[in-house]
């Protein structure tokens, strides 16, 4: 194990847990990361020496909050490199920001028979909120297919893109495939043709810079808990005259202006869209997780999960009877797979009894799942924390899962 | 006791000799597969209780004052579960199957695969066991 | 100081902060309380040692997490004597709580001409949601009045009440005035009119013993922060029957049963509306917040606050120039007033220097404030932890702040 | 040095004879009590920048290629902070305006009330004037 990587696992107490009595790899990070302990540490020092509502307040903890909340969401700004911190909007997670796209903008630009645009390699997050919008305003979904590489057919979307396209809606990197998209392509391609864009980072932002000016994207929607920040928190990137004209989604506390029974006027952006007492711990958290991740450095970043990418597909090549879904040729450290013969139910269970962590199931990707016609996915995603000690691991227990199963 | 509390105390018994889990994970794996077949014309949408991860498939039969239950999953880990359940619960009067304390299950270790957190579908098949059982009760 | 009491302080480290060099008292607990070490360890234990998604995997961490979360769940249904956990929905809030009902009831079950039925006395978080429902629907939003004492005048409910008004919205009790509403008779008059009733809960939850089953309320929605608690959790409680024939409001991740392009359909409750992943830790703290919340016991909490509100209350009557807003036969530990010929603001700065955290302006409140015709209260609100002393000390910084002034 | 950043730094220099935060505060609230009164006919929602916490009405006018500003607040430590913005910024060109740099206010440790998250307007005022004296040299 080279001695960098030693140094990031210090900060994962819980990589050093047993697990029914033996040490386990933890290789589901696609749901979820681990924290570092500096995360976990500024949530708690904010809670023992901070905490406060925010923006409500005159006296010296609610401005130092107000702050420390404000600079947080500067930091996120950066993260991504939007132009203004106001184009930031703090949310619940990546299925919250989409959500209000769906309402705020959809409701409101959207009418029969337009169409939003999709793929087939959507995590529900990015499918259900669209359905949903097109059953309230009679506007359609159109789906862009994908190959058993799980890369996107690029002539097949142009054909679907067309004037009556409102909005593509598509993720940076899939969650069930790996694949990474050619998103700047599509957005261009998008714009062309007069639609706008949200792309799906929940994937994306712990595997790759984002950039969302050099993308061009109209909105870029993240969970901080998939990138080694808290759960409870993730973002919303808009741009700003897009986000000036929509209607407020939630109503209460400080998105307002002013408030009478016969008129209500909203706030400015971003606070229009933040009603009620935001959660200030998870933004600190998240800022934490920023620091932590441009610390590390996305080249070493990269070449880490490249390297357990490659290790990892061929180590597991090695394997008999092992089938791929996803091999795209931009992919992120995640590898999708089933074993000959075997329900992947039967190997997550064994696996689990054999120390290592992985997801197995839809993924909640099923319309991906079902194109490869299999009942589910074995998954098997990398942290910055892991190791090619961990693959090994895991390959060892597949064969040992193929021998309990044979 | 209930003829189901028998039985089940009949299955801890059998897996009472094995001391780690490869052993009974072993075990339940040969249920499993000894799992008596089930005709494909009851593999239908009616009869598949949905769980997140793997399909179950269960058919009950009144005869002569007795529930009989058959059944079927794609993963054979499950499969060994329900054949368990099926040794306990089928061949049973509706009363017997509506009272039965299964706490069997807990006993050999198992009861991870029943918590309803753990989305296989089991738990909503003993669920769907017991509402068949009160079903046929009115019935009778 | 009583020793009860400096044994509940010695659990809130933030509490011995200086401000400005000097120590200081915490007197905005109604817009978020501090919290306890426990609270705070418990989000921490659960990031450093057992963090993972929940639901979703079969591996062991997963469904350790899951079990931890359901178990919180049912931690705050017994909390507030529901009859199933599956009636409890995690949500961001209070805000948030009352959005979704909003949206999932509003939308399905109100038409144009309908009614709801708020009071003069709501929190913005009650008001806003509905005007918003109103806008879409059609519906109209009616205003119960208050009189000077801060109370509901119930015969003027009762005259608005008809066989239009579909909803009740009222709050158990009021942020700005205190006031506890007889909510049980508003519930039983509501129904006899056929309304379903929302309580807004926010503020009643830390202060006394709430049972929906007793209340036979429709909906129940309250905040984690307000009671000690994480920030980014809260709940929505809601009868059974209703929640299962209300539609989703947010789409994406566990809350549905199967999804293809053709045909989506949902999962059951609570699952059906909590899209996305859920903060876990933020629910297990609010479980810890309920412990902290009983090991004290409602009566030892009541009796505290009971005191301080008296205490307080005789205190600030003796200082010259001082006008109560809400003055209620039934109060919370809340004591809100203007300082004769003082702008709010300028006292609240001063205060602030002088080392006590209050709020002053319009308390999310405006129409409450309007209603007593001054540009905004000063407002003081205790929490278990707040002493005598500490009121002492609002005195004194008073009669300071009406020197400096003079 | 632009007049601005002069009047500026006469201004600190009042304040640095003052030791603790109170004393401050009373010169800040006699400023507040000294400001010249403002015409109530000025005092109209179209001149209100509303803050969350008091009212700022402010009024420029233009007069010989100069801008002079006219305001009031309901709070008293605001209408401090005011007359010391007024202070320094009336009266001058509206390039010296657009140019100043106010930082003086760093200086005298009232920064606290500038914070964008103090919602007392001030910074909306300090914008609105930049404002102003943009639109006025648009004229000249
Ligand atoms: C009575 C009342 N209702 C609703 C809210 C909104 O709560 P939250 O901001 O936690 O969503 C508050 C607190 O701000 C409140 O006091
Ligand atoms: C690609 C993708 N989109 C959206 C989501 C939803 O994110 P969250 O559950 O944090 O809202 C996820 C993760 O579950 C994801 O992987």
């Amino acid at each position: 194990m080279n001695n960098e990587i030693l140094k990031i696992r210090e900060q994962f107490p819980i990589l050093n847990r047993m697990v029914y009595g033996k040490p386990f790899a933890y290789l589901d990070n696609a749901a979820t990361t681990q924290k570092p302990t500096k995360v976990v540490k500024r949530v708690s020092d904010y809670y023992e020496w901070e905490n406060s509502n925010v923006h409500r307040g005159a006296h010296f903890l609610s401005q130092e909050a107000t702050v420390a909340f404000e600079k947080a969401r500067t930091s996120v700004s950066q993260f991504i490199n939007s132009s203004n911190s106001s184009e930031i909007i703090f949310t619940k997670g990546t299925t919250e920001s989409i959500n209000l796209v769906a309402n705020s903008y959809g409701n409101k630009f959207l009418k029969k028979d337009d169409e939003i645009l999709i793929t087939r390699m959507e995590h529900h997050s990015n499918i259900v909120p669209w359905q949903m919008l097109c059953s309230r305003t009679g506007a359609k979904l159109k789906v862009s297919p994908i190959d058993f590489s799980g890369e996107m057919i690029m002539r097949e979307f142009e054909k679907l893109l067309n004037t009556k396209t409102k909005i593509v809606a598509i993720t940076h990197v899939s969650n069930s495939l790996g694949t990474i998209n050619p998103i700047k392509e599509v957005i261009e391609k998008a714009h062309d043709a007069g639609a706008v864009v949200l792309i799906d980072g929940a994937q994306a932002v712990s595997n790759l810079k984002v950039d969302v000016q050099e993308l061009d994207c109209d909105f870029y929607c993240f969970s901080g808990h998939k990138m080694y920040a808290p759960m409870g928190i993730g973002a919303l990137y808009g741009k700003e005259n897009l986000l000036d004209k929509m209607d407020p989604w939630q109503g209460g506390g400080e998105m307002i202006a002013q408030v009478t029974f016969d008129k209500t006027t909203y706030n400015e952006i971003p606070f229009k869209f933040e009603a009620g007492t935001p959660n200030v711990s998870g933004a600190l958290g998240f800022e934490a997780a920023i620091h932590f991740l441009s610390n590390i450095g996305y080249d070493f970043i990269v070449n880490h999960k490249d390297d357990l990418l490659n290790y990892g597909h061929n180590r597991l090549a090695e394997i008999a009877g092992l089938k791929f879904h996803g091999t795209a040729k931009r992919k992120t450290g995640l590898i999708s797979f089933n074993i000959e013969g075997v329900h992947p139910y039967d190997a997550a269970v064994l696996l689990d009894k054999l120390g290592v962590a992985i997801r197995t199931g839809h993924l909640c990707a099923q319309p991906t799942v079902d194109f490869y016609n299999v009942p589910g996915f074995i998954r098997a995603s990398f942290g910055v924390y892991n190791t090619r000690e961990e693959i090994d691991l895991l390959c060892d227990a597949i064969e040992k899962v193929k021998e309990i199963l044979s | 006791m209930n003829i189901i509390e028998e039985r089940g105390n009949q299955i801890v018994e059998e897996f009472s000799v094995f001391d780690d889990w490869l052993e009974k994970y072993n075990y339940l794996i040969e249920m499993g597969k000894d799992m008596p077949l089930i005709d494909s014309k009851y593999k239908i949408k009616d009869n598949l209780i949905t769980g997140c991860q793997s399909n179950v498939w269960l058919h009950p039969e009144f005869k002569n004052g007795k529930v009989y239950f058959y059944a079927d999953s794609d993963a054979v880990i499950t499969k060994g579960i329900i054949n368990m359940l099926i040794r306990a619960l089928s061949d049973a009067t509706p009363d017997e199957i509506i009272n039965a304390d299964l706490g069997f299950i807990d006993e050999i270790g198992l009861s991870e695969h029943l918590s309803p957190t753990r989305s296989n579908g089991l738990v909503s098949m003993i669920k769907q066991m017991k509402l068949y059982a009160m079903v046929f009760k009115t019935k009778t």
